[in-house]
Parts: structure tokens; C-alpha cells; sequence
């Protein structure tokens, strides 16, 4: 949870979408080597206006609209990247990610180890994450654990505005693959201090949102959030302790951190917006045990979608967890 | 051993109806004057249709939501060729084609506020829903085809994908599949100039989209996508042969996109104003009227009646969607599998614990009926 | 674990090949609707011959010869199930399954619910599956993590080939989509008694390979003859009673037996052939310790392969556990 | 308004040897004769290599290996007008295309032996490994020439794929960003009859595969792939083009694979003996030779040294790469990532014990040393 810092700066209140258009305007303009590439990114933005600005600055072939095409934006993104260039390439919605996902297996992660380390992969692929914005369908998809079973790559997802421009700087300046998700529901509605200048925050450590002693709750992405008013609720009504913690980084997993906060309290949960079965929280949910065994005092609970596609909106309220559900889960924990 | 040509492709573009009205006789297609006036019917009363969405939309009455304003011909004409047994897969911004075939519009409105049973479409119908992620649809409508070969009744598939999407690989492998089982399908390209920011020219740097067609032993043609007579002729010949098993045929549709791309987007931040302007002289409504008024199938009497029947219609349409009850949280859990697996049982049950806990034990008994099929 | 069987019928000795060919071959003579495609399963067979002698029985029309294009291949093939066929589409090589991703994660197991059960894909999408044939690169992989992630299909490996046939003919009936995966290790190596008519096994159900008391072994695929012989020498070795459990469908899973066993042992091994981490065996061994946290006598130990990518031939054998590696994991349960 | 054409396309196809070593004089390129006995004597040893790597797998000294006889012409040639600095990237099949880049064949034979230390290419060469997911690569490959561009000095990208995976949804969205951004990327469409037991025709029902090019803006030509000055010369324009800055080509090589798909198929399953013999006689080596034969730069008794010479160099690397110590089982935690993370660190240590329980405390003494970087 450490952080460097290059040099005093002007902290101000962003959003995270400033942040994130804060971090690649600070990476553009400190290494030439880095482009942006996606659908809709140069003049217009991006969708949600994470490239706001860029085009302009920095130019129609650092900013690229390309043409509609995953394979071939995913595609280049690795060959530029093998040639010495930094790509973040954008998907544009976490929905369209499967049509990546032969590059990502196939590729993304294996080149440097099928070069012996000859060739490396260091480029960004961005897509924004979750739900509860109201999107329509095929645009409120979690499809991170399928990353997290590809070996080779780096999965962050960041919580903060203060995070989200730290890590993707990190993830531009890692000599590694990395797939950076941006929780959609954040984009706006988290805002926070951000210095100004440049920073890193690491990729690889856990962020320790709050302590606690009775439970401790896993989380990541916007269900930091909707975990952080569970928590009160607890407090408030159970008199509970709530210690939660946000990955920000999937894979590498900073399996330290979670053994040492489970194997503090004993009781857990573990809360994300995916389909629950083959979810990033199993692999979560079975290391712990696995490793915490004798210091658990209650069943693992894990709170995440249903086993069914994403609905259309109205019911994504009743799909995604919500502090009631969050609750609940702590409640069969601290209960046991 | 010289340089020889080995294969030369003409690729040619089809206008009938010119923008001031006026055809070109030789060209002409027969259509039935009840067929004409249904046309002009259908695109008249999409267009209404759309503008009513949009204010809906703005009024936080509806969600996101494509407007189809400009692309009227290329979306009303080609279901008037098909039957009711056909295939027919439009895109997400193919109201109006779902309109052609029938579908009760009530339905759109309920799928763009963002509830699952606004995929509803007329009995009988071989209607698929578009898909979102675009263009992954494209080889599933060469199986659709696949399927009317087998029953060998002359049975064809239609679908639209946008010029945007003509990019993806999916259109390639599904021309593929279609010249080499000389499949029974239709592809559409809707060419609106646009793919969200992005212009026509930034996507294939061919001069024409219709020529992808040549690389796949696919008829291709490109056709005024505002000429609904250009729309009707081409798509009639192209389901004339795919019913004959002579094979598939790619139409590249030359419309515009009049508005911006969803209610979410502004279109201003990368559009030019002139652009616009210029396409409306391309009107297919105004100009499919205008034929329609030399030919006095039409005047301004019957555009009033018209008019003010396609209110009385929307209004209907509109209350029938905001009196739907919302739907049953539970709903999720039908129609996943033929039968629900244990998982999904036990996951219901805990939505069920959920719902209680918010709303208290008889909150299940005040939710909207459940639908669909469970376990 | 049950069966139905059509009518008394000859017993024979098959490998898992012929039985998957047997079962494609009574499918299709019994309904016309059953039409197989892929690349190369026409004329040449099948690159493993499971579609040997159909094509010349069935005909170019059923049996087809598809252009090199999977998502032409898995697009139509769901187009043609929507349309009423009953295709039996084949990816020639699990490591060639990424491209179908995306027809897979958007459509797949989507489409009956999209339609609100109007239309259904009663479609099987099959592939070989697995290691240790000294296969090229790319040629042996395990991408069953990623399919048991995604709503709203079903997902088959047997390892025998009394199963193969049973669970294929179960798959082909079903009228939802089936994923099903046929360990390329046994094609030839395994044989055993396949009766000759027509019987189904049915998909959900997990085979009890052999009984024990002091351990349980869940697994799925090829690794069953693997964890047979690590049984056998931990028997000989250390006098343990071993359970083995066969998944046969990882989804929907067969949590009951599964339960049943490890709760009756409370020594857990799960051994598999992925890379370990955001495995199938995450999910098992989460669900394990999250419903029968009480019954647990020592930590469960997961056996999978490395997160890395797999590595060419010879170095496969130290890629896939090995039966050494099964009896290491089950001493530290059985030891604890 | 006329039924127009918008666009005329002429596909050529250009073949300058003929089977019999005649030459039509006027497209013969400017070649240098070292330059022609370089060719031939590439041709010659991948051919004579081929053979042998197919009689050490029947032996048991090779993995499964795909053979490149036939295709010498196609895959030797193209690289001679390349820079090392260049970007070339084969096909799994495309030892021809290495072996012309100057790699030693001895990682060839290690990377169908299952060995990872196959891939290695010479110092400064910029090769990357073929991509067995067939076709997944060409994407890439424009990202490669992409980077080039950025780097302005002229430098390209070469890439292969076979007429099997030209079906491939890859080939689309690689030939409409190369179209787009006017890449220095030449695509070369290895058309080889066959993939495994599928024809040519089973594949585009397009009467070639070089007119797909057009789709996408892209300049496309077919090439008699047999004949070693066609490709030379129709390869020397694309990669001059694409130096100027003039956009990418898609270059179709017609030629035949003589032999098996691999040694693990047997195409007599599927293919007429009689389509081989016919093919035997536009043999790319014979005709060369027959070419220089002519020209007084070749006779029996520079054959039967350069025979010779083969021989021994063949058995020199068929000795270096059986004499290549077995791999370390623990490389295969090496260059990961730049950096291994904590759970490869893990997993190697636990490897370490596995190893230790087969064969002892001293094992890991034993092993040969580990290779790459870790952690
Ligand atoms: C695979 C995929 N990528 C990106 C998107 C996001 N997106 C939605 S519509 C659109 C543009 C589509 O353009 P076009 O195909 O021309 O259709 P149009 O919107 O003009 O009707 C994009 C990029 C998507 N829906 N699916
Ligand atoms: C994506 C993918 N699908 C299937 C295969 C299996 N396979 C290996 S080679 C081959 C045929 C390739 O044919 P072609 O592209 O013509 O190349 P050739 O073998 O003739 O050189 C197939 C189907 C593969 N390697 N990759
Ligand atoms: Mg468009
Ligand atoms: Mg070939």
C-alpha cells in the first residue's frame, strides 16, 4: 500500500474518469512511445470521455480512432507493443472483451515466455467494468475472473480516483501485460483528492479500506463502495467491527494482505459483481481456506451475481449485490 | 507467361427514385400501388415513432436508445419481401425493420427502458433479437439459412449489420459460410456514414462496401439506401435467388444517420453540421412521397388523416408499455436452461431471502406475477 | 450415477474413440436432425477419426467439411440449432477454442433467455481436451475454467468410454447447449465395455470410481487415471483409503456427491490439468470448504498445472500433475 | 438514374518461369546471378532438410512435423528482399521462410521436438514465432509494421497465412487496418491447395484468394507460387511500395503441398494421387534449375557439391540439436513476466519438491542448468 511520488503537487478533487484521463495525458506527454487506440477514443473522447482532450493534444496518430474491430484493435495493440511502442488499447464496453479473448489466451500472455524473454507485451488494455448505470444490454458485464485464469497478464481494477491514476500509470510504465478495468459506476459518482502531478500507485497491493476486527470483507471494483455502506449498517445495527479490503489488483494477488486481515478476524466475505460460480471470489474463497484453515470461525460467504446473464436494467439493482446482500452475508458469518 | 487478368468484378450501385422525385422507368420495379402507399405508411410512422422515443428518452421516460431517423427505406422495405417464415435479424437500431415485420412497438419501448420482455415478437414470426455486441450475429443467421436449405422449402435469412460492423471478422467468416454453401441469406449492410464518431471512409479503405462481396463468391451491389424503390427492387431479386438456392447476396444500403448515434451520445463533438444538411435533401420519405404525389396516390389530405392516426397509434403504443407492471425480480431465473439446474434454484431462493428482507414476508405476495418457464 | 438403457444390447470392448464415434453414428441414424461440422471431420474423419466412416454413411449434407473459420463454424452452428437442427459442431483442438469465446460468452447460453424461452440452441459443441500426447504447442490445453464461468450451459468430460458414448448421447438429446470434452489422452488409451445400442449416462451426475474412507479425491477428465494409480500407491505406501470421485459434467456440478464424500473423509484432494489459479478446482474447493467447513480435517489441497503457459512436449509430464504429485497433496492432507 | 458501376476491379496474375524454364523476358526482374544460385540453393537444402526431418520422425527422433515441400519457392524467396531489421513472421509451416532468414535449423528441429528453446532466431533478426492458432497472428503483424511506421525509416512487415486460414475472421480485421492506416505490411496468402483434408474450393467460393484484397483498399495480385522469379519480382514491388509508404499488398502464391499435412495425417485418406503427380511437374526447384541450367549457372557437377554440402550440414545440425542437453523441467518458470510473481515463485519451489520426491536431495544437482530469467 505504499505509494512514490515524484514531486509536490497540487492535490484537487477529480472523478475518476479525470483521473484516468489525467493519468494518460501525464503518460503521453512524458514518453512518446505511448498511444491510445480503441473505438471512438480520438475525437470524440471516448464514450464516457476518458480520452477527453487527447486527440486534440497529442494528434491523430498517438490517438487513433480505429475501425470497428476488436481483433484487429487488440491485434496491433500486441504487434505495436512487441515493437517498441506503450498502446493502451480501449475496449470499448467489458461486454465486447469475449471477442479479445483469443488474443488474450492465446497471445497476450504467452510472447514473452515463447520468445524466452526476447519479446514482451508491455501495453494497457482499458475497458470500463460493472453495472448499475443503467446500460443497455451486453454493457454491465464483469468478465474478470476469465482474465485471472490467464497466465502471463496483470488484472487491476481500481476503486479511487487517487487509485485510478496511479495504477494506470503503473500499468503503462509495467513491462507487462496489463488489463485495466474502470468501474463505469465510479467513473462519476467516486471523487476524491488527486495530486497533481505524477504517481504510481503499485501494481500488486491490496488498498485497506477500513479496519476492522470481527469480519473481513473482500471486495474490489464499485462494490468497494456499496461494501463500505454495509459496513455502516453493521456498525450501526450489529455493533460489528468490518474490515474491508480492495484488491485493486486482481492478479498478482496480494495474497498477504488477505490471509493476514481473514486470519485476524475469521470471518469472511467476498463480494463482486460477476456470475458467483467460477468467479474471481473462488479462487479467493478457496486460497483462503486453504491457507487459513484452522483460523476460520465461520464459512466463507460469497456474495456475487447470480448464475444467469446479465439482465437488462431494471433488475440489475436485483442482480449486482447490494449492501443488503453484503449485509446478510456478514450477518450468516458473524452468526455462525 | 504474360500478367494476365484472371478475374475482373464490376461493382454497381443501383438509384431508381431521384431525390426530386423523378425514376427511371427502365428500372422500375412492379409494386402494387397498396404496396407503394404501405411503404410510405410504415417509414412515415416509424419516423414519428422514433421522434416520440427521443422526447421520451429526454424526459427520463425511457432508457439509451438508437435513433433510426434518416434510414427509414433500408429498414421498411426488405421485410415487405419476406415471409412471415423468413428469418429476418435486424440490429439494434433496426426499429424499424422489427415495425415492417409486425412487432407491436410497445415491446421496443419496453427493451430500451431496460426490461427483458421487450423481445416479443408477432406469433409465428422468425424474428431473432439483434445482438449488442455487433456483427455476432452474422454467422449465426448463415446457420438460420443453413437450417431453411435443410427444410428445402425455399425458406430465406436477413440480416443488417451497420458499416461500422462490416469491419468485424464475423462478416467475414459468415460471407464465407454463405458462398460456400451458396446459403439462402441476404446481408444487409445499413450503411448510415457513421459508426458512433467514427466516418464511413475510417473503416474499410475500399471504395465501396458491396465489393467485400466479390472476395467470398457473394453476389454483391451497392443500392441507394434512401430509394426505397432502389431498396425494394435489389432486396427482391436478391430473395428471388436465395429462394431459388441460386445463392447469397450482400447489399451495401447507402443511407445516413440524420441524428446522433444513441440519446447517449452528441453527435456535434465530431460532426459537421453541412453534412447533415446536405443528406436531408436525400429525404427517403419526402422523396418517396413526392413519387407518390405525381403518381396522385397521395396528397395532403391523406398525410393529415395519416398524421393524426400515427399519434392516435404512438399514444396507444406508449401507454401500453408504461402500464406494464414491473417485472418480477425473480423472472432472472426462467428460461435458462430447460430445466434450472440445483444452482439456480438455490440462487432464487436466496433473491427470495433478499426480497424479504427487504420488503418483509409478504412482499413476495405483492411482487408483479412471475413469467417464463421455472425450474 | 444411473443410466437408461434403450434395449439389451451387445457388450464390447472399445477405446474412448470409437465410443464418441458410436454415439455421433446412432444420433444421426436416429434423428435427421443431428448433422455434424468442423473442419476435417468429413471426408479425412476426423483428425482423432471420432467422425470416421459418417461422412461416407451421412453425406456431405450432415456430415460437413467447414471452412477454417471457428466462429463461422460456432455461429452457424447456433443458427442452425435455433432453426431446429441438432448440430454437433467440433473445435479440432481445445487450444483453438478462444476464438469461439466470443460466440460462446454472448450467445451461447444466452439465447433461450433472451428469448424468453421462444427459441433454445440444442446444440454440442465438442473438442479434444488435455495434455500428455506429445502434441504441438497450442495443442494441449484445458480451457474448461472459462465455459464453467458462463451461464447457461452445460459442461461434459467423461473418462471412460462407457461414459464417452452415454454422455454424448445425453448431450445431443439435451436441449440446452453442451460444451463436451473428450481427453485426447484417452482416445486410444482407454478402452473398456460399451454395450451397442443405444443408452444414455445422465449429464450431472459424478461417477464414484472407487470407494474409500480416509480421503477423497475429486477430478475430472484424464486425470481420473491418474488419480486411480496415485490410489493404488498411496494404498500400497501409507494404507490409505482412497475415494475418487469422476465429475463427468463440471457443470451443472454433482454438488450432492461431492458433499457426501469429502464430508464423509474431510480430506480433500482436487487434481486437474489447468492452470491452477481461477480453475474449476477454485470453485470446487471453494464450495467445499464454504458447506462443509465443519467436517474438514485438514486444508484441501488443489493439484493443477502451473500458471504459466503449457509448455511444449517435453516438458509436459512436470506441467500435468503426475500420480507422484497426487500422492505428495494427498500425504499433506492425510498428514496434517 | 442508371443501374451504374461504381468500381471496376482487374485481378492479375503474374508467372514469368514456365515448368519448361522458359522465361517471358519482359517481366523477368533484374536479379543478379548470386542472387539466383542463392535462391536455389536455399530451395534446394530446405528441401533436402524437409526430407530428413520427415525420416527422423518416422525414426522417433522428431515430434509431429509439417512439411514444406513444394513450397520452397514461396517461402525462400520472399525473405531475400528483406532487412534483418524487417519484420518477418511465417506460418507453423514456414521453415522455408526461417531457414531464408538465416535461422539455424537446429531450433527448428528443437521446436518439433517439443522443445521451447526452438524459438530462436539470429541475433538482430526481427522474426516472431509463427502462431499455431492458425491465423491469430496477422493482426499482430500489422501492429508490427504499424510500429514501423511510427519509426519512419522505411522498414515493413511480412507475414504468411495459408488458403485455409484466409477463411479466418482475422485476415478481415488485419487487411482493414492495414487498409486504413496504409501500413508497410505485405501479406502473403500461402496457397497450398489444401488445409489438411479440405481443398482450396471448399474454402472462398471467390474464384481466387488475392481478390479479397480489394475489399479493403488493399493491392492484390495471385502469383504463380512455383515460380521462384515471380514471386521474386512480384515480392520486390510490394515491399518497395510499402518502403515508399504506399500501403500494404496481399500477395496470393499459388503452390501445392507435395506431401502430408503433417507427419501425422495421411492425405492419401483424402487426396487424388493423380492431383500430386500432375503438381510434380511445376516443381519450383526443377524449374529453377532448369532456368539456370539455361543461363550456363548451373550443371551436374555443381548439383552433386552442393548435394554434398547439404548432407554435411544437415548432419551437422541434426548432431547440434540431438546433442542439445534435455530442458531443465524448472524453465518453465522462466520469463513469465519480467518479473515472476509470488505464486510462480511458489509454484517453482513446489516443483523443486516434486523433482526431489522423483529423484532424490541431489536431483536438482543433476538437472542441467535452468535457463532465462526467473524471477
Ligand atoms: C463488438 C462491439 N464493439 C463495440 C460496440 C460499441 N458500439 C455500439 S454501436 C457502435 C457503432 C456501430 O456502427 P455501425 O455498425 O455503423 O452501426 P450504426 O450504429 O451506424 O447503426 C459501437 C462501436 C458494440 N456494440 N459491439
Ligand atoms: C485456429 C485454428 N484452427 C484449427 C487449427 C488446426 N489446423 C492446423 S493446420 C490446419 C490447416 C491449415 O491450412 P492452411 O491455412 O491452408 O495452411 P497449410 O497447412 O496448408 O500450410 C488446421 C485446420 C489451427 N491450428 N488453428
Ligand atoms: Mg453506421
Ligand atoms: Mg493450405
Amino acid at each position: 500500500m505504499s505509494k512514490t511520488m515524484a514531486k509536490p503537487a497540487a492535490v484537487r478533487t477529480l472523478n475518476l474518469v479525470q483521473a484516468v484521463n489525467e493519468a494518460l495525458d501525464l503518460a503521453m506527454g512524458a514518453d512518446e512511445r505511448v498511444m491510445i487506440l480503441g473505438e471512438d477514443v480520438g475525437r470524440n473522447g471516448g464514450v464516457f470521455r476518458a480520452t477527453d482532450g487527447l486527440w486534440k493534444k497529442y494528434g491523430d496518430d498517438r490517438v487513433v480512432d480505429t475501425p470497428l474491430a476488436e481483433i484487429g484493435i487488440m491485434g496491433s495493440a500486441i504487434g505495436l507493443a512487441v515493437n517498441g511502442m506503450r498502446p493502451v488499447a480501449e475496449i470499448q464496453f467489458d461486454g465486447f472483451m469475449p471477442s479479445v479473448f483469443d488474443q488474450v489466451v492465446c497471445h497476450l500472455g504467452r510472447i514473452r515466455s515463447r520468445s524466452r524473454g526476447q519479446l514482451s507485451v508491455p501495453l494497457v488494455l482499458r475497458a470500463p467494468h460493472g453495472g448499475l448505470i443503467h446500460a443497455p444490454e451486453h454493457h454491465s458485464e464483469s468478465p474478470e475472473a476469465y482474465f485471472c485464469h490467464t497466465p502471463g497478464i496483470k488484472v487491476v481494477i481500481p476503486s479511487t480516483p487517487y487509485d485510478a491514476k496511479g495504477l494506470l500509470l503503473a500499468a503503462i510504465e509495467d513491462p507487462d501485460p496489463v488489463v485495466f478495468f474502470e468501474p463505469k459506476l465510479l467513473y462519476r459518482s467516486a471523487t476524491g483528492e488527486v495530486p497533481s502531478g505524477r504517481y504510481t500507485v503499485p501494481l500488486g497491493k491490496a488498498r485497506l479500506v477500513q479496519e476492522g476486527t470481527d469480519l473481513t470483507i473482500v471486495t474490489w471494483g464499485a462494490m468497494t463502495v456499496t461494501c463500505q455502506k454495509a459496513a455502516e449498517k453493521l456498525k450501526a445495527e450489529d455493533g460489528a467491527s468490518v474490515e474491508i479490503l480492495d484488491l485493486r489488483t486482481l492478479t498478482p494477488l496480494d495474497l498477504d494482505a488477505v490471509l493476514a486481515s481473514t486470519g485476524k478476524t475469521g470471518r469472511v466475505v467476498i463480494a463482486h459483481e460477476a456470475p458467483n460460480t467460477g468467479s474471481w471470489a473462488a479462487e479467493l474463497s478457496a486460497l483462503i481456506a486453504e491457507r487459513n484453515l484452522l483460523r476460520l470461525l465461520a464459512p466463507i460467504q460469497r456474495v456475487g451475481g447470480w448464475d444467469v446473464r446479465m439482465p437488462l436494467f431494471r433488475l440489475e439493482q436485483y442482480y449486482i449485490p447490494d449492501a443488503d446482500r453484503v449485509v446478510m452475508a456478514a450477518r450468516k458469518a458473524l452468526r455462525f | 507467361m504474360p500478367l494476365k487478368t484472371v478475374a475482373t468484378l464490376e461493382v454497381q450501385r443501383l438509384e431508381i427514385l431521384s431525390p426530386d422525385g423523378t425514376v427511371d422507368e427502365k428500372l422500375l420495379p412492379k409494386v402494387s400501388n397498396d404496396l407503394l402507399l404501405e411503404m410510405y405508411r410504415l417509414m412515415f410512422q416509424i419516423r414519428a415513432f422514433d421522434e416520440r422515443a427521443i422526447m421520451l428518452q429526454r424526459q427520463g421516460r425511457l432508457g439509451t436508445y438508437p435513433m433510426i431517423t434518416g434510414q427509414e427505406a433500408t429498414q421498411c422495405v426488405p421485410p415487405l419481401l419476406l415471409r412471415k417464415t423468413d428469418w429476418c435479424v435486424p440490429t439494434y437500431r433496426g426499429g424499424g425493420v422489427y415495425f415492417a415485420r409486425g412487432m407491436q412497438m410497445r415491446y421496443a419501448l419496453l427493451y430500451w427502458a431496460g426490461d427483458d420482455r421487450g423481445t416479443h415478437f408477432p406469433d409465428g414470426n422468425k424474428d431473432m433479437m439483434f445482438s449488442i455486441p455487433v456483427g455476432t450475429h452474422l454467422t449465426q443467421v448463415a446457420g438460420l439459412a443453413w437450417g431453411e436449405k435443410f427444410k428445402g422449402k425455399g425458406g430465406v435469412a436477413v440480416t443488417y449489420c451497420g458499416d461500422g460492423t462490416s469491419s468485424k471478422g464475423d462478416l467475414h467468416e459468415a460471407l464465407t459460410f454463405a458462398g460456400q454453401f451458396k446459403l439462402p441469406v441476404i446481408y444487409v449492410i445499413e450503411n448510415n456514414g457513421w459508426a458512433i464518431s467514427v466516418p464511413r471512409r475510417r473503416q474499410a479503405a475500399s471504395q465501396t462496401l458491396a465489393q467485400k462481396a466479390w472476395g467470398y463468391g457473394v453476389k454483391g451491389l451497392q443500392v441507394d439506401g434512401n430509394d426505397a424503390l432502389a431498396v425494394y427492387k435489389a432486396m427482391s431479386e436478391a430473395v428471388s435467388r436465395a429462394r431459388k438456392g441460386e445463392g447469397p447476396t450482400l447489399l451495401e444500403c447507402e443511407t445516413y444517420r440524420m441524428s446522433h448515434h444513441t440519446t447517449a451520445d452528441d453527435a456535434t463533438r465530431y460532426r459537421d453540421a453541412k453534412e447533415v444538411e446536405a443528406w436531408k435533401k436525400r429525404d427517403p420519405i419526402a422523396r418517396l412521397k413526392l413519387f407518390l404525389e405525381k403518381r396522385k396516390l397521395w396528397d395532403a389530405k391523406k398525410e393529415k388523416a395519416l398524421a393524426a392516426e400515427t399519434v392516435k397509434w404512438i399514444d396507444g403504443e406508449i401507454r401500453a408499455y408504461e402500464e406494464t407492471p414491473a417485472p418480477n425480480p425473480l423472472n432472472m431465473f426462467a428460461d435458462n436452461y430447460d430445466r434450472a439446474p440445483w444452482h439456480l434454484v438455490e440462487q432464487r431462493m436466496e433473491l427470495e431471502e433478499l426480497l424479504k428482507f427487504k420488503g418483509g414476508a409478504k412482499i413476495l405476495m405483492e411482487l408483479p406475477p412471475t413469467e417464463g418457464r421455472f425450474p
